[in-house]
Protein backbone atom coordinates (compact mmCIF):
# COMPACT_ATOMS: atom_id res chain seq x y z
CA UNK A 1 0.00 0.00 0.00
CA UNK A 2 1.82 3.01 -1.24
CA UNK A 3 1.35 6.31 1.13
CA UNK A 4 -0.70 8.24 -0.60
CA UNK A 5 -3.26 5.29 -0.30
CA UNK A 6 -2.65 5.07 3.00
CA UNK A 7 -3.82 8.66 3.72
CA UNK A 8 -6.95 9.03 1.43
CA UNK A 9 -7.71 6.00 3.09
CA UNK A 10 -7.61 8.13 6.40
CA UNK A 11 -9.47 10.90 5.94
CA UNK A 12 -12.80 9.55 4.79
CA UNK A 13 -15.36 12.02 3.89
CA UNK A 14 -19.22 10.91 4.09
CA UNK A 15 -22.39 12.89 2.90
CA UNK A 16 -25.19 13.26 5.69
CA UNK A 17 -27.80 14.52 3.63
CA UNK A 18 -26.73 18.26 2.98
CA UNK A 19 -23.09 18.13 5.05
CA UNK A 20 -20.23 16.55 4.36
CA UNK A 21 -18.50 15.07 7.62
CA UNK A 22 -14.43 14.37 7.12
CA UNK A 23 -13.51 12.38 9.91
CA UNK A 24 -8.96 12.92 10.39
CA UNK A 25 -7.56 10.01 12.05
CA UNK A 26 -4.29 10.26 10.78
CA UNK A 27 -1.28 13.11 11.78
CA UNK A 28 -2.01 15.58 8.67
CA UNK A 29 1.60 15.99 6.80
CA UNK A 30 2.29 18.08 4.09
CA UNK A 31 0.79 15.54 1.42
CA UNK A 32 -2.09 14.69 3.34
CA UNK A 33 -2.89 17.86 3.70
CA UNK A 34 -3.28 19.15 0.28
CA UNK A 35 -5.22 15.80 -0.96
CA UNK A 36 -7.44 16.34 2.17
CA UNK A 37 -8.58 20.17 0.61
CA UNK A 38 -8.58 18.81 -2.55
CA UNK A 39 -11.04 15.87 -1.85
CA UNK A 40 -13.33 18.13 0.27
CA UNK A 41 -13.55 20.78 -1.94
CA UNK A 42 -14.15 18.67 -4.87
CA UNK A 43 -16.53 16.84 -2.93
CA UNK A 44 -18.19 19.70 -2.24
CA UNK A 45 -18.41 21.10 -5.48
CA UNK A 46 -19.80 17.10 -6.05
CA UNK A 47 -22.84 16.95 -4.06
CA UNK A 48 -23.69 20.23 -3.25
CA UNK A 49 -23.58 20.13 0.15
CA UNK A 50 -24.27 23.39 1.77
CA UNK A 51 -22.19 22.41 5.52
CA UNK A 52 -19.00 20.67 6.03
CA UNK A 53 -17.90 19.05 9.32
CA UNK A 54 -14.18 18.36 10.37
CA UNK A 55 -14.01 16.39 13.14
CA UNK A 56 -10.75 16.22 15.02
CA UNK A 57 -11.96 14.23 17.62
CA UNK A 58 -8.92 11.98 17.31
CA UNK A 59 -6.16 14.41 17.53
CA UNK A 60 -4.64 14.67 20.42
CA UNK A 61 -2.43 17.47 18.84
CA UNK A 62 -2.99 20.39 16.46
CA UNK A 63 0.45 22.53 16.09
CA UNK A 64 0.11 25.99 13.97
CA UNK A 65 0.70 23.80 10.55
CA UNK A 66 -2.32 21.30 10.93
CA UNK A 67 -4.36 24.26 12.24
CA UNK A 68 -3.70 26.72 9.39
CA UNK A 69 -4.80 23.65 7.21
CA UNK A 70 -7.91 22.96 8.91
CA UNK A 71 -8.44 27.03 9.04
CA UNK A 72 -7.96 27.86 4.97
CA UNK A 73 -9.87 24.51 4.34
CA UNK A 74 -13.38 25.71 6.27
CA UNK A 75 -12.20 29.32 4.59
CA UNK A 76 -12.27 27.78 1.29
CA UNK A 77 -15.48 25.82 2.04
CA UNK A 78 -16.88 29.38 3.07
CA UNK A 79 -16.15 30.67 -0.26
CA UNK A 80 -17.87 28.04 -2.06
CA UNK A 81 -20.74 29.04 -0.17
CA UNK A 82 -20.46 26.24 2.33
CA UNK A 83 -20.81 26.52 6.06
CA UNK A 84 -17.32 24.85 7.92
CA UNK A 85 -17.45 24.03 11.51
CA UNK A 86 -15.00 22.25 13.20
CA UNK A 87 -15.78 19.64 15.74
CA UNK A 88 -14.16 17.74 18.49
CA UNK A 89 -11.22 20.02 19.24
CA UNK A 90 -10.22 18.49 22.55
CA UNK A 91 -9.52 20.46 25.85
CA UNK A 92 -5.44 19.96 25.61
CA UNK A 93 -5.73 21.24 21.94
CA UNK A 94 -7.90 24.25 22.43
CA UNK A 95 -5.80 25.06 25.27
CA UNK A 96 -2.10 24.89 23.10
CA UNK A 97 -3.78 26.48 20.37
CA UNK A 98 -4.71 29.27 22.27
CA UNK A 99 -1.80 29.61 24.44
CA UNK A 100 0.74 29.56 21.00
CA UNK A 101 -1.62 32.83 20.30
CA UNK A 102 -3.09 30.99 17.32
CA UNK A 103 -5.78 33.39 16.06
CA UNK A 104 -9.42 32.24 16.54
CA UNK A 105 -11.40 34.13 15.45
CA UNK A 106 -13.50 33.18 12.72
CA UNK A 107 -13.86 29.76 13.10
CA UNK A 108 -17.28 28.17 13.58
CA UNK A 109 -16.89 25.11 16.21
CA UNK A 110 -18.85 22.57 17.64
CA UNK A 111 -18.45 19.83 20.55
CA UNK A 112 -19.12 17.00 18.57
CA UNK A 113 -20.83 15.65 15.30
CA UNK A 114 -24.56 16.18 16.42
CA UNK A 115 -23.42 19.53 17.93
CA UNK A 116 -22.21 20.47 14.68
CA UNK A 117 -25.20 19.23 12.38
CA UNK A 118 -27.10 21.01 14.63
CA UNK A 119 -24.94 24.75 14.05
CA UNK A 120 -25.95 23.84 10.42
CA UNK A 121 -29.14 23.77 11.05
CA UNK A 122 -29.38 26.93 12.86
CA UNK A 123 -27.18 28.68 9.79
CA UNK A 124 -28.67 27.17 6.88
CA UNK A 125 -32.41 26.17 8.17
CA UNK A 126 -33.64 26.23 4.60
CA UNK A 127 -31.37 23.43 3.56
CA UNK A 128 -31.20 21.47 6.53
CA UNK A 129 -32.73 17.72 6.26
CA UNK B 1 22.34 28.89 27.43
CA UNK B 2 21.62 29.72 30.97
CA UNK B 3 20.04 26.98 32.57
CA UNK B 4 21.63 27.62 36.16
CA UNK B 5 20.28 25.34 38.37
CA UNK B 6 22.11 22.01 38.80
CA UNK B 7 20.22 19.07 36.93
CA UNK B 8 20.45 15.62 36.81
CA UNK B 9 20.22 13.84 33.67
CA UNK B 10 18.46 10.80 33.72
CA UNK B 11 18.47 10.00 29.86
CA UNK B 12 19.79 10.90 26.82
CA UNK B 13 19.13 10.13 22.96
CA UNK B 14 19.48 11.45 19.78
CA UNK B 15 17.63 11.34 16.68
CA UNK B 16 18.16 12.87 13.36
CA UNK B 17 15.77 15.22 11.62
CA UNK B 18 15.86 15.21 7.54
CA UNK B 19 12.22 14.53 6.38
CA UNK B 20 8.68 15.15 7.68
CA UNK B 21 8.71 11.06 9.01
CA UNK B 22 11.31 12.25 10.87
CA UNK B 23 9.45 15.13 12.46
CA UNK B 24 6.30 12.51 13.40
CA UNK B 25 9.02 10.53 14.80
CA UNK B 26 10.53 12.54 17.09
CA UNK B 27 7.23 14.24 18.53
CA UNK B 28 6.20 10.76 18.75
CA UNK B 29 8.87 9.86 21.14
CA UNK B 30 8.64 13.25 22.75
CA UNK B 31 4.93 12.52 23.65
CA UNK B 32 5.63 8.83 25.03
CA UNK B 33 8.08 10.01 27.10
CA UNK B 34 6.10 12.59 28.76
CA UNK B 35 3.44 10.24 29.70
CA UNK B 36 5.54 8.00 30.92
CA UNK B 37 6.94 10.85 33.30
CA UNK B 38 3.46 11.29 34.11
CA UNK B 39 2.48 14.75 32.60
CA UNK B 40 -0.60 15.71 32.45
CA UNK B 41 -2.97 15.70 29.29
CA UNK B 42 -2.21 19.62 28.95
CA UNK B 43 1.44 19.33 29.55
CA UNK B 44 1.90 16.72 27.29
CA UNK B 45 0.13 18.23 24.46
CA UNK B 46 2.14 21.63 25.10
CA UNK B 47 5.75 19.66 24.82
CA UNK B 48 4.36 17.46 22.05
CA UNK B 49 3.40 20.78 20.03
CA UNK B 50 6.44 22.68 20.47
CA UNK B 51 8.66 19.88 19.94
CA UNK B 52 6.46 19.17 16.18
CA UNK B 53 6.90 23.63 15.91
CA UNK B 54 10.95 22.97 16.51
CA UNK B 55 11.37 20.07 14.54
CA UNK B 56 9.52 21.15 11.50
CA UNK B 57 11.57 24.27 11.77
CA UNK B 58 14.42 22.22 11.30
CA UNK B 59 13.03 20.43 8.39
CA UNK B 60 11.70 23.36 6.71
CA UNK B 61 13.89 25.98 6.88
CA UNK B 62 17.26 24.44 6.96
CA UNK B 63 16.98 20.92 5.59
CA UNK B 64 18.59 18.87 8.37
CA UNK B 65 19.53 18.70 11.90
CA UNK B 66 18.91 17.15 15.18
CA UNK B 67 17.32 16.60 18.38
CA UNK B 68 19.13 15.53 21.41
CA UNK B 69 16.16 14.63 23.99
CA UNK B 70 17.21 14.55 27.63
CA UNK B 71 15.15 13.40 30.77
CA UNK B 72 16.31 15.56 33.30
CA UNK B 73 15.65 15.51 37.38
CA UNK B 74 15.80 18.69 39.49
CA UNK B 75 15.00 19.49 43.07
CA UNK B 76 12.63 16.52 42.99
CA UNK B 77 10.81 17.35 39.89
CA UNK B 78 11.24 15.94 36.57
CA UNK B 79 11.35 17.09 33.28
CA UNK B 80 12.07 16.69 29.70
CA UNK B 81 14.93 19.11 27.59
CA UNK B 82 14.78 19.16 24.58
CA UNK B 83 17.84 20.40 22.44
CA UNK B 84 17.03 21.02 18.40
CA UNK B 85 20.29 21.66 16.54
CA UNK B 86 21.19 22.49 12.52
CA UNK B 87 23.74 23.70 10.47
CA UNK B 88 21.22 25.93 8.08
CA UNK B 89 21.28 29.72 7.27
CA UNK B 90 20.53 30.56 11.04
CA UNK B 91 17.98 33.57 11.78
CA UNK B 92 19.03 36.94 11.45
CA UNK B 93 16.76 38.79 13.40
CA UNK B 94 16.04 36.54 16.68
CA UNK B 95 14.25 39.44 18.54
CA UNK B 96 11.70 39.65 15.44
CA UNK B 97 10.82 36.17 15.04
CA UNK B 98 10.28 35.63 19.44
CA UNK B 99 7.44 38.47 18.90
CA UNK B 100 5.27 35.82 16.79
CA UNK B 101 3.65 36.68 13.31
CA UNK B 102 7.51 36.88 11.23
CA UNK B 103 7.18 34.18 8.62
CA UNK B 104 9.75 33.61 5.47
CA UNK B 105 7.55 30.70 4.15
CA UNK B 106 3.90 31.00 3.92
CA UNK B 107 3.10 30.42 7.57
CA UNK B 108 1.61 32.00 10.32
CA UNK B 109 4.84 32.43 12.09
CA UNK B 110 4.10 31.13 15.27
CA UNK B 111 6.10 28.17 15.72
CA UNK B 112 8.88 30.08 18.17
CA UNK B 113 7.02 32.79 19.48
CA UNK B 114 4.55 30.08 20.23
CA UNK B 115 6.87 26.83 21.26
CA UNK B 116 8.16 30.10 23.55
CA UNK B 117 4.88 30.10 25.52
CA UNK B 118 4.09 26.54 25.82
CA UNK B 119 7.26 25.25 27.99
CA UNK B 120 8.84 26.23 31.01
CA UNK B 121 12.39 27.83 29.75
CA UNK B 122 13.19 28.53 26.31
CA UNK B 123 16.33 29.53 24.58
CA UNK B 124 17.08 30.29 21.07
CA UNK B 125 20.89 30.89 19.41
CA UNK B 126 21.06 31.59 16.30
CA UNK B 127 24.02 33.13 13.97
CA UNK B 128 23.43 33.52 10.39
CA UNK B 129 25.29 31.34 8.26
CA UNK B 130 26.11 29.22 11.14
CA UNK B 131 22.62 27.72 12.21
CA UNK B 132 20.09 27.35 15.15
CA UNK B 133 20.08 25.88 18.63
CA UNK B 134 16.94 25.80 20.10
CA UNK B 135 16.73 24.30 24.11
CA UNK B 136 13.39 24.01 25.82
CA UNK B 137 12.72 22.50 29.02
CA UNK B 138 9.36 21.14 30.23
CA UNK B 139 8.54 20.54 33.90
CA UNK B 140 5.52 18.07 34.45
CA UNK B 141 2.61 19.20 36.29
CA UNK B 142 1.37 17.81 39.21
CA UNK C 1 -5.51 21.76 53.39
CA UNK C 2 -2.72 22.21 50.93
CA UNK C 3 -3.25 25.49 48.86
CA UNK C 4 -4.05 23.19 45.95
CA UNK C 5 -6.94 21.99 47.84
CA UNK C 6 -7.85 25.32 48.61
CA UNK C 7 -8.19 26.80 45.40
CA UNK C 8 -9.73 24.04 43.66
CA UNK C 9 -12.07 24.13 46.06
CA UNK C 10 -12.64 27.92 45.34
CA UNK C 11 -13.30 28.11 41.98
CA UNK C 12 -16.88 25.35 41.69
CA UNK C 13 -17.86 24.39 38.72
CA UNK C 14 -21.71 23.83 38.19
CA UNK C 15 -23.86 22.46 35.93
CA UNK C 16 -27.12 24.36 35.32
CA UNK C 17 -28.52 22.19 32.17
CA UNK C 18 -26.35 22.38 29.44
CA UNK C 19 -24.83 25.50 31.09
CA UNK C 20 -21.48 25.43 32.94
CA UNK C 21 -21.11 27.99 35.87
CA UNK C 22 -17.43 28.66 37.26
CA UNK C 23 -17.67 31.84 39.84
CA UNK C 24 -14.24 32.80 40.44
CA UNK C 25 -14.10 33.79 44.40
CA UNK C 26 -10.14 33.92 44.95
CA UNK C 27 -7.72 36.05 43.62
CA UNK C 28 -6.40 34.09 40.58
CA UNK C 29 -2.77 33.17 41.12
CA UNK C 30 -0.53 31.35 38.39
CA UNK C 31 -0.97 27.91 39.97
CA UNK C 32 -5.12 28.32 40.63
CA UNK C 33 -5.07 29.85 36.52
CA UNK C 34 -3.54 26.42 35.41
CA UNK C 35 -6.20 24.73 37.24
CA UNK C 36 -9.38 26.70 36.63
CA UNK C 37 -8.47 26.09 32.92
CA UNK C 38 -7.64 22.64 33.25
CA UNK C 39 -11.02 21.71 34.96
CA UNK C 40 -13.23 23.63 33.12
CA UNK C 41 -12.10 22.44 29.57
CA UNK C 42 -12.46 18.36 31.37
CA UNK C 43 -15.54 19.50 32.26
CA UNK C 44 -16.61 21.03 29.24
CA UNK C 45 -15.74 17.53 27.27
CA UNK C 46 -16.89 15.62 30.11
CA UNK C 47 -20.16 17.17 30.44
CA UNK C 48 -21.13 18.01 26.70
CA UNK C 49 -21.86 21.36 27.89
CA UNK C 50 -22.73 23.94 25.15
CA UNK C 51 -21.82 27.00 27.32
CA UNK C 52 -19.84 28.56 29.85
CA UNK C 53 -20.51 31.33 32.41
CA UNK C 54 -17.41 32.63 34.15
CA UNK C 55 -18.80 34.89 37.03
CA UNK C 56 -16.22 37.28 38.22
CA UNK C 57 -18.68 39.33 40.72
CA UNK C 58 -16.87 38.39 43.49
CA UNK C 59 -13.54 40.07 41.35
CA UNK C 60 -12.82 43.71 42.90
CA UNK C 61 -9.35 43.69 40.75
CA UNK C 62 -8.72 41.72 37.22
CA UNK C 63 -5.59 43.16 36.56
CA UNK C 64 -3.40 42.30 32.71
CA UNK C 65 -2.56 38.82 34.02
CA UNK C 66 -6.09 37.96 35.31
CA UNK C 67 -7.83 39.28 32.36
CA UNK C 68 -5.83 37.41 30.06
CA UNK C 69 -6.63 34.18 31.74
CA UNK C 70 -10.03 34.92 31.40
CA UNK C 71 -9.85 35.89 28.12
CA UNK C 72 -8.16 32.45 27.04
CA UNK C 73 -10.19 30.26 29.00
CA UNK C 74 -12.97 31.93 26.80
CA UNK C 75 -11.43 31.68 24.28
CA UNK C 76 -10.42 27.56 24.61
CA UNK C 77 -13.86 26.93 25.49
CA UNK C 78 -14.91 28.53 22.20
CA UNK C 79 -12.90 26.50 20.14
CA UNK C 80 -14.24 23.52 21.49
CA UNK C 81 -17.64 24.75 20.29
CA UNK C 82 -19.19 26.24 23.41
CA UNK C 83 -19.99 29.43 24.04
CA UNK C 84 -18.22 31.62 27.00
CA UNK C 85 -19.86 34.25 28.51
CA UNK C 86 -17.91 36.32 30.98
CA UNK C 87 -20.52 37.96 33.43
CA UNK C 88 -20.45 40.53 36.53
CA UNK C 89 -17.68 42.58 35.99
CA UNK C 90 -17.78 45.91 38.06
CA UNK C 91 -17.87 48.95 36.54
CA UNK C 92 -14.28 50.02 38.45
CA UNK C 93 -12.79 46.61 37.16
CA UNK C 94 -14.13 47.52 33.43
CA UNK C 95 -13.30 50.95 33.75
CA UNK C 96 -9.72 49.98 34.68
CA UNK C 97 -9.32 47.37 32.26
CA UNK C 98 -10.60 50.05 29.50
CA UNK C 99 -7.97 52.52 30.53
CA UNK C 100 -5.03 50.25 30.70
CA UNK C 101 -5.46 49.61 26.72
CA UNK C 102 -6.86 45.73 27.18
CA UNK C 103 -8.29 44.37 24.40
CA UNK C 104 -11.99 43.60 24.85
CA UNK C 105 -13.00 42.78 21.40
CA UNK C 106 -14.15 39.41 20.81
CA UNK C 107 -14.93 39.06 24.77
CA UNK C 108 -19.19 37.86 25.07
CA UNK C 109 -20.30 39.63 29.02
CA UNK C 110 -23.62 40.15 30.42
CA UNK C 111 -24.49 42.03 33.49
CA UNK C 112 -25.10 38.43 35.82
CA UNK C 113 -26.01 35.08 35.51
CA UNK C 114 -29.50 35.75 34.75
CA UNK C 115 -28.62 37.65 31.30
CA UNK C 116 -25.73 35.67 30.50
CA UNK C 117 -28.15 32.56 30.48
CA UNK C 118 -30.58 34.64 28.61
CA UNK C 119 -27.77 35.40 26.28
CA UNK C 120 -26.29 31.58 25.50
CA UNK C 121 -30.44 31.10 25.34
CA UNK C 122 -30.44 33.39 22.44
CA UNK C 123 -26.44 32.34 20.67
CA UNK C 124 -27.50 28.28 20.70
CA UNK C 125 -31.50 28.35 21.00
CA UNK C 126 -31.64 24.76 20.36
CA UNK C 127 -29.76 23.60 23.27
CA UNK C 128 -31.01 25.71 26.22
CA UNK C 129 -33.12 24.37 28.62
CA UNK D 1 12.10 60.66 39.91
CA UNK D 2 10.86 64.61 39.27
CA UNK D 3 8.22 64.75 41.49
CA UNK D 4 8.81 68.39 42.37
CA UNK D 5 6.07 70.05 44.43
CA UNK D 6 6.61 69.52 47.87
CA UNK D 7 4.58 66.88 49.82
CA UNK D 8 3.99 66.10 53.02
CA UNK D 9 5.08 62.04 54.04
CA UNK D 10 2.27 61.37 56.67
CA UNK D 11 3.29 57.52 56.30
CA UNK D 12 6.12 55.48 54.59
CA UNK D 13 6.72 51.40 54.85
CA UNK D 14 8.59 48.83 53.03
CA UNK D 15 6.87 45.59 51.81
CA UNK D 16 9.51 42.72 50.16
CA UNK D 17 8.44 41.39 46.82
CA UNK D 18 9.58 38.12 46.61
CA UNK D 19 6.83 35.30 45.63
CA UNK D 20 3.46 35.84 44.24
CA UNK D 21 2.06 36.05 47.66
CA UNK D 22 4.21 39.50 48.64
CA UNK D 23 2.31 40.50 45.23
CA UNK D 24 -1.24 39.63 46.30
CA UNK D 25 0.06 40.83 50.06
CA UNK D 26 1.48 44.22 48.30
CA UNK D 27 -1.83 44.72 46.39
CA UNK D 28 -4.23 44.40 49.63
CA UNK D 29 -2.26 46.50 51.60
CA UNK D 30 -2.77 49.26 48.89
CA UNK D 31 -6.76 48.62 48.61
CA UNK D 32 -6.80 49.07 52.49
CA UNK D 33 -4.64 52.50 52.61
CA UNK D 34 -6.73 53.64 49.26
CA UNK D 35 -10.08 53.03 51.15
CA UNK D 36 -9.17 54.35 54.08
CA UNK D 37 -7.76 57.84 52.14
CA UNK D 38 -11.14 57.74 50.89
CA UNK D 39 -10.60 56.98 47.17
CA UNK D 40 -13.60 56.15 45.48
CA UNK D 41 -13.98 52.77 44.02
CA UNK D 42 -12.57 53.54 40.77
CA UNK D 43 -9.23 55.12 42.00
CA UNK D 44 -9.41 52.56 44.29
CA UNK D 45 -9.09 49.57 41.57
CA UNK D 46 -6.94 51.84 39.55
CA UNK D 47 -4.15 52.19 41.76
CA UNK D 48 -4.37 48.52 43.61
CA UNK D 49 -3.99 47.36 39.41
CA UNK D 50 -1.63 49.33 38.75
CA UNK D 51 0.24 47.94 41.95
CA UNK D 52 -0.44 44.74 41.09
CA UNK D 53 1.45 44.78 37.85
CA UNK D 54 4.28 46.45 38.77
CA UNK D 55 4.50 44.29 42.11
CA UNK D 56 3.92 41.25 39.52
CA UNK D 57 6.71 42.53 37.23
CA UNK D 58 9.13 42.89 40.08
CA UNK D 59 8.26 38.65 41.04
CA UNK D 60 8.66 37.78 37.19
CA UNK D 61 10.98 39.88 35.63
CA UNK D 62 13.13 41.16 38.72
CA UNK D 63 12.94 37.73 40.70
CA UNK D 64 12.79 40.21 44.14
CA UNK D 65 12.36 43.75 45.02
CA UNK D 66 10.82 46.03 47.25
CA UNK D 67 8.20 48.82 47.45
CA UNK D 68 7.86 51.59 49.32
CA UNK D 69 4.01 52.73 50.37
CA UNK D 70 3.53 56.13 51.53
CA UNK D 71 0.67 58.52 52.33
CA UNK D 72 1.34 61.93 51.36
CA UNK D 73 -0.35 65.34 51.23
CA UNK D 74 0.09 68.01 49.22
CA UNK D 75 -1.67 71.03 48.83
CA UNK D 76 -4.42 69.81 50.76
CA UNK D 77 -4.87 65.85 48.82
CA UNK D 78 -3.96 63.21 49.92
CA UNK D 79 -2.96 60.27 47.76
CA UNK D 80 -0.31 57.25 47.47
CA UNK D 81 3.21 57.34 46.58
CA UNK D 82 4.28 53.73 45.61
CA UNK D 83 7.82 53.18 44.64
CA UNK D 84 9.05 49.60 43.27
CA UNK D 85 12.19 48.38 43.54
CA UNK D 86 14.79 46.04 42.17
CA UNK D 87 18.29 44.81 41.33
CA UNK D 88 17.32 42.74 38.26
CA UNK D 89 18.42 42.87 34.68
CA UNK D 90 16.66 46.44 33.76
CA UNK D 91 14.58 47.23 30.84
CA UNK D 92 17.24 48.03 27.30
CA UNK D 93 14.54 49.64 25.54
CA UNK D 94 12.25 52.05 28.00
CA UNK D 95 10.57 53.73 25.59
CA UNK D 96 9.23 50.32 23.65
CA UNK D 97 7.77 49.42 26.87
CA UNK D 98 5.88 52.11 27.63
CA UNK D 99 4.18 52.45 24.03
CA UNK D 100 2.83 48.62 25.26
CA UNK D 101 2.12 45.86 23.48
CA UNK D 102 6.04 44.67 23.77
CA UNK D 103 6.67 42.00 26.18
CA UNK D 104 9.29 39.37 27.02
CA UNK D 105 7.04 37.18 28.82
CA UNK D 106 3.80 35.11 27.36
CA UNK D 107 1.85 38.09 28.14
CA UNK D 108 0.48 41.40 26.60
CA UNK D 109 2.93 43.72 27.66
CA UNK D 110 0.34 46.33 29.38
CA UNK D 111 2.07 46.22 32.73
CA UNK D 112 3.91 49.27 32.27
CA UNK D 113 2.10 51.08 29.82
CA UNK D 114 -1.49 49.90 31.32
CA UNK D 115 -0.07 51.28 34.39
CA UNK D 116 0.80 54.31 33.80
CA UNK D 117 -2.52 55.16 32.02
CA UNK D 118 -4.21 54.06 35.64
CA UNK D 119 -2.36 57.06 37.69
CA UNK D 120 -1.42 60.18 37.98
CA UNK D 121 2.50 60.83 38.16
CA UNK D 122 4.35 57.81 36.66
CA UNK D 123 8.10 57.51 36.30
CA UNK D 124 10.65 54.94 35.39
CA UNK D 125 14.17 54.36 35.54
CA UNK D 126 16.33 51.83 34.82
CA UNK D 127 19.58 50.53 33.93
CA UNK D 128 20.40 47.70 32.26
CA UNK D 129 22.38 45.29 34.75
CA UNK D 130 21.24 47.95 37.48
CA UNK D 131 17.98 47.16 38.41
CA UNK D 132 14.34 48.95 37.70
CA UNK D 133 12.82 51.85 40.04
CA UNK D 134 9.24 52.57 39.22
CA UNK D 135 7.26 55.62 41.30
CA UNK D 136 3.94 56.31 40.94
CA UNK D 137 1.37 58.54 42.40
CA UNK D 138 -2.35 58.39 42.48
CA UNK D 139 -4.17 61.53 44.31
CA UNK D 140 -8.13 60.63 45.82
CA UNK D 141 -10.99 61.78 43.54
CA UNK D 142 -13.33 63.82 45.47
N1 LIG E 1 15.89 26.32 12.37
C1 LIG E 1 15.78 27.43 11.62
N2 LIG E 1 16.74 27.77 10.73
C2 LIG E 1 16.64 28.89 9.98
N3 LIG E 1 15.59 29.76 10.05
C3 LIG E 1 14.59 29.47 10.91
C4 LIG E 1 14.64 28.30 11.74
N4 LIG E 1 13.51 28.30 12.50
C5 LIG E 1 12.82 29.39 12.17
N5 LIG E 1 13.46 30.12 11.21
C6 LIG E 1 13.04 31.40 10.60
O1 LIG E 1 12.20 32.08 11.51
C7 LIG E 1 10.94 32.35 10.91
C8 LIG E 1 9.83 32.22 11.95
O2 LIG E 1 9.76 30.88 12.39
P1 LIG E 1 8.45 30.36 13.11
O3 LIG E 1 8.10 31.33 14.20
O4 LIG E 1 8.65 28.95 13.51
O5 LIG E 1 7.34 30.48 11.97
P2 LIG E 1 7.18 29.69 10.60
O6 LIG E 1 8.10 28.50 10.69
O7 LIG E 1 5.73 29.36 10.61
O8 LIG E 1 7.57 30.67 9.54
C9 LIG E 1 10.80 31.35 9.79
O9 LIG E 1 9.93 31.80 8.78
C10 LIG E 1 12.25 31.22 9.33
O10 LIG E 1 12.57 32.30 8.47
N1 LIG F 1 11.07 45.15 36.93
C1 LIG F 1 11.48 44.75 35.71
N2 LIG F 1 12.74 44.29 35.53
C2 LIG F 1 13.17 43.91 34.30
N3 LIG F 1 12.40 43.92 33.20
C3 LIG F 1 11.15 44.37 33.32
C4 LIG F 1 10.61 44.79 34.56
N4 LIG F 1 9.33 45.19 34.35
C5 LIG F 1 9.09 45.00 33.05
N5 LIG F 1 10.17 44.51 32.42
C6 LIG F 1 10.32 44.22 30.98
O1 LIG F 1 9.40 45.02 30.25
C7 LIG F 1 8.51 44.20 29.48
C8 LIG F 1 7.13 44.82 29.45
O2 LIG F 1 6.59 44.82 30.75
P1 LIG F 1 5.04 44.96 30.95
O3 LIG F 1 4.56 46.15 30.17
O4 LIG F 1 4.75 44.99 32.41
O5 LIG F 1 4.43 43.68 30.28
P2 LIG F 1 4.57 42.14 30.73
O6 LIG F 1 5.10 42.11 32.12
O7 LIG F 1 3.17 41.65 30.58
O8 LIG F 1 5.52 41.53 29.73
C9 LIG F 1 8.54 42.84 30.17
O9 LIG F 1 8.20 41.79 29.27
C10 LIG F 1 9.98 42.76 30.65
O10 LIG F 1 10.82 42.36 29.60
Amino acid sequence: MTKRHEMRGSIPVLRIGSTLLATIQVELRDSVAEDFQRTVLTRIEDTGSTGLLIDITALDMVDSYVARVLVETSKMARLMGTEAVLVGMRPEVAATLVRMGFPVDGVRTALDVDDGLALLGRLRPAFDL
Amino acid sequence: MALSSPVHIRSSQEMAIESEDDVLQVRREVRVLAERLGFNPFATAAVTTATSELARNIWCHAGRGMVQIEVIDEEGRSGLRLVFRDQGPGIPDIERVLVGGYSTARSLGLGLSGSRRLVDEFNLQSQPGQGTVVTVVKWGRL
